[in-house]
């Protein structure tokens, strides 16, 4: 077979697989996101979550350092008082 | 022999005299540097790059990357590790141990996993098709590259440029045509850097006003999604664990790659128990791998193997392939609008072709150039990110049937 | 051959089709990973080892780790690292580079030492010998493996999972029986993670309530020690230092791991003017270590290996391992209690198994669900330190004898 | 000699080497503990010795961080007034 | 053979009877530590180069470096690294992929590179010709040490202890004379240690107090320098470039060291969008190469190897070149202040020795005791960074000679 | 040659390369600055432009981590109040 007719053909396996993984990927997704609503729902609203996550990912590294550091700099005393609106 | 002369011969002087692609090389290395540091273009790769390519190119350095044949023996062995430091000094043991074995990439690609969240794909599944559509540049441009004399290994190597994601050009690159891994790292990077150029002439050419206005939020009210994540943690837990076992048994050959994208994704989700591993997989091992990554594939780059016309064409195709991705993704989403009575943005079938986060953004600036409280970047984020996916999935297929 | 036949081929669905067992580690895979999310058994190490054992068993993906006889060669030679990760991939780069060679566990003991106070050992020295007592499970599983047909070297390694201590457990494996490796990494951390049941089980077993109840804090009223530390600091710096000697001098096949271990707890305790090393073993370097270890191990248990009998006794043995420790180091408190006026609660001969620091933490809710008031923990963490110790000399004895 | 009754010997020589090595460290705290009381006093009470250590642990990485950091945003002139017991 | 026989075979107690070196080792080691930990002489190398040295030499723990001899097979080719690991322990496999191969000096220069500031030596430039002329001592103690018998190469290496900068110290002995390293290196950083006693002993004995107290601030206002830097930046971007492409050129063999010096310093002045970059190398790449150095230093000093004549030799003459260095660099200021009417403080050549930042505070210091109102530190600094370049060219010309 | 008019020879041209490789230095640091004075002027006073270099410096790390820390403490509504002169 000639360079051209295989790359051709690599074209059309290729683009199918990606096809197929993709929409397997849309299957799934779907599939995981129902099998989790009905056997783990653990009703919490998508946005509240999202916060809850964003603080989390945020608290674990510096909340807890500028927590710590005021606890540390106060000998375990002191805490950040006024915090105010934006 | 005086000593002027035994100084002389110490210098590489005369190297530069009898090769005046030197200069030419320290003229490239120049721009790449200008690039990455004055115009911001991709610099924690390009700035490596271009240094690791100025040493490489300085004679009697020993820092340039030698070709594979010198590390051969009889009989199908290798130099070890320990006899290319000490033939070819570090710059060959760096590059020997984690870039010609095919490590980096995928602990990049670890990173990677653990930077990025899957959640805008999720709450918008459907548009990750179009991350499919986006690959088609990939393949056109490789079919082209065998047409211009290139074999098939280094067309796919030059195609994959369209994938638009650096490790996986790296690595496939690596894989099938490790002589063109200079060149082509730089066009993907570079490229990924000319996304806020690229990704607007594309969409202009191709899209009228009316499609560019296309509110997504709006369609989503019209004909809301019957599927809402209850539980938007355990899904972003099972996602990658169910995907990387159903791509590595699609798809085997890019395991290396998806497998740890997966991996790191996984860390990342299950969150605070796994910290340290996620930490260290986007912090200290991803920015050793990329300081490594940078300065050995720059010093690839000797004058020898760049100043060829190959990689004009490597610099032409990678455009090229950028070009009809974006093309395809958006020639997805129109013929998808032909038949669906929800309409989807054009450009979110554009930022499929991954360049992640950064084609997302300047599709968003472009849907708002059209109509300021058109915001599409969740849902452009979707394509872009299962474009990842895509040409990791291209980059095995490739890989399976040329490496 | 049709595009679909190609398609096909370069999928691993025909190999799943071929062997079963692919499934069933699928599922081994996902207990694991639903052990280490959502029961937290040790996430820091199932979670990669399960991805690891998915990614492994993923026929094609060339991510497992292959038998020693395929890098052996002509003339007690090896495959070098480069021609392995040529011929097997990054997994079994990784696998032959950083665990065959044995290095990762000292690495990970460093970083263990760094993270050790010896502080409450050297407030109670006396009850470090408790750690010594709690070791007798290594052996009794030893006999009785060697008994049930296993190898010296395999009873070994299956005995060592009663030291409750990951790095050590798995460099004597590495030692002794590599091939037995993944599953004994399993089952040490399981037992780990499963301390908080399994220390209460044996101990309300062997424990009357008013041995429980002993309170330390009032035995050291009545019978106060002779040698009050003054300046803890520099006991704290020299201890490392002089152990490190001894313990290389008695029994020096344990160095890797105890001079690692003793290394890094010396660059704690000298404090801010090394801070940047201890940091660096503690953080990045520990952390890298812990991923590539738990990937690596779980890649070297493909169905072959991992699908047979002697997995179940391993399972099985191992338990047995510690519960037989956890009741030496009980036995031990009882005898001394015979003999001594200032009596000891048992639970601190339990906690001599190691499994620090959980194992104390257990013993000190006992403790407490028994009297409110009787809080062991300090107590408890100076065998549970020492237990440390004691599994790795046993483990350095073990390597002396059968390595 | 048969496997097993190599494993007792080597069941008694393990377990009489962890019992010396454990007397060792025994042995060896003792004498490190008597030497330095002795030869390095610096008479500190424990208590007081050990909050400064966890304090200038955590000084190293917290404290700094947020003192440098208020003086930086500040250029130099700021620092934080109200640090009130908990 | 009974068990007590056994046991005592296990021990390494009849190798310590056999070997009385091996006590006089620990002893050095345990001065080392002292030297380290009490005096806080260079701690963060020092400590882990003491405790290699004590595991080193503890026998049968298998953690001392194997002369080179050990791992060379028949015709030009040496055990691979993984060979070596299995071989002789996971000690030499560090030593024989991190050090022998000459990685990890550059390794660290590039993390000095990102911690140097070229601003003081850029806005003092003429001052950065005393970084040259205090490299002398290295050049003298080569010639007398080939007069004591030394081989050429020898003799390098210990001039190069003059150099006062401990990764080219290193660097140099890698290449010239590997058995030596132990010594040398202890020796180097020993000395950088001591520059607050040995440079006031040098200068006192060759300064007058007048000289002493020239002031360089009003210098400066009588005679003012043309060039005021307009653009920082700018300046520090290019400059690391520009140096590092002439350095290439003129001297080749230092490239390793000096390209990745430069390397690391223009990702520090890039700034922000590769701060990752130059995080991980003043971080975790820096931190984990300092301890792997140190241990693996530390390790190649056994008994044999460390007691000699030699050693007393080599610790003499560090001393002197360092002597001889700071001597070099004051004798250039003198002449210079001969002929020029803008005088210089004699300090500033005695910091051209390198030894940074430590030997610019001590000179700054001595300054400031003949006169509190004269402030040298910027001004030291400008020769002080010079002499690291200064030293790492004299190692590349040495390497280039004899290497 | 013997070894000593080799070491000799050594000397020579070792420190005749380092003093070439110091003036290049010299030359090319003020062949720099005058071509970035010319081209790329972007007249910053030195002093201001230091302080703002450190004050980005610990920007990148230390300001952004407090005030971060500070903003998702308080889910983004709240900000550091006080902060006065030293
Ligand atoms: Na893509
Ligand atoms: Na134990
Ligand atoms: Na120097």
């Amino acid at each position: 077979m000639s360079d051209l007719g295989f790359a051709l053909q690599l074209m059309g396996i290729g683009m199918i697989t990606v096809f197929i993984i993709l929409s397997l990927v849309v299957l799934l997704g779907n599939l995981i996101i129902r099998f989790v609503n009905q056997y783990l729902p653990e009703e919490v609203s998508r946005k509240v979550e999202q916060v809850a996550n964003q603080t989390s990912d945020f608290n674990r590294k510096k909340v807890a350092a500028i927590v710590s550091a005021v606890k540390t700099v106060t000998g375990g005393k002191g805490h950040v008082t006024k915090i105010e609106k934006l | 022999m005086s000593i002027i002369e035994k100084l002389y011969h110490m210098t590489a002087i005369q190297d530069i005299v009898n090769g005046p692609g030197t200069l030419l090389m320290l003229v490239i290395g120049g721009v790449l540097l200008y690039l990455g540091i004055k115009k911001k273009y991709e610099p924690l790769l390009l700035i490596p790059i271009a240094f690791g390519l100025i040493l490489a190119n300085l004679p009697g350095g020993g820092m340039s990357v030698v070709p594979s044949e010198f590390i051969e023996l009889d009989g199908h062995r290798y130099k070890n590790l320990f006899e290319i430091a000490n033939d070819h000094g570090i710059m060959n043991f760096l590059y020997y141990s984690l870039i010609k074995t095919g490590f980096l990439p995928p602990i990049i690609f670890m990173g990677v996993g653990a930077l990025t969240d899957f959640g805008p794909m999720l709450r918008n599944l459907r548009l990750a098709f179009f991350g499919a559509a986006a690959q088609i540049g990939i393949f056109a441009v490789l079919l082209s590259s065998i047409a211009l004399g290139f074999t098939p290994a280094e067309a796919a190597s030059l195609g994959i440029i369209g994938g638009a994601d650096g490790p996986t050009a790296i690595y496939t690159t690596i894989m099938l045509a490790p002589h063109l891994l200079g060149p082509i790292a730089i066009a993907a990077y570079s490229y990924m850097a000319l996304v806020p150029v690229i990704v607007p002439l594309v969409t202009r050419l191709l899209c009228s006003e009316k499609e560019l206005k296309i509110n997504m939020k709006e369609m989503d009210k019209l004909y809301p999604s019957k599927n809402k994540i209850k539980n938007l943690k355990a899904v972003k837990i099972a996602f990658p664990i169910v995907l990387g076992i159903v791509v590595s048994i699609f798809v085997p050959s890019s395991v290396p790659l998806l497998g740890m994208l997966f991996f790191g994704n996984l860390i990342k989700e299950v969150g605070v128990t796994v910290a340290r591993l996620s930490d260290a997989a986007t912090g200290s091992i991803m920015n050793t791998a990329t300081i490594f990554l940078g300065l050995t594939v720059g010093a690839t780059m000797t004058s020898e193997v760049f100043l060829n016309s190959r990689t004009i064409m490597i610099i032409v195709g990678g455009f090229i392939a950028f070009a009809i991705s974006i093309a395809g993704g958006i020639a997805a989403v129109k013929v998808y609008n032909l038949l669906a009575r929800k309409k989807i943005n054009p450009l979110i079938g554009a930022t499929g072709l991954s360049a992640v986060p950064m084609a997302s953004r300047v599709a968003n600036e472009i849907a708002l150039k059209y109509d300021s409280k058109n915001h599409v970047l969740q849902y452009c984020m979707a394509s872009n990110i299962s474009g990842v996916i895509g040409s990791a999935v291209a980059a095995g297929v490739l890989i399976s049937f040329l490496g």
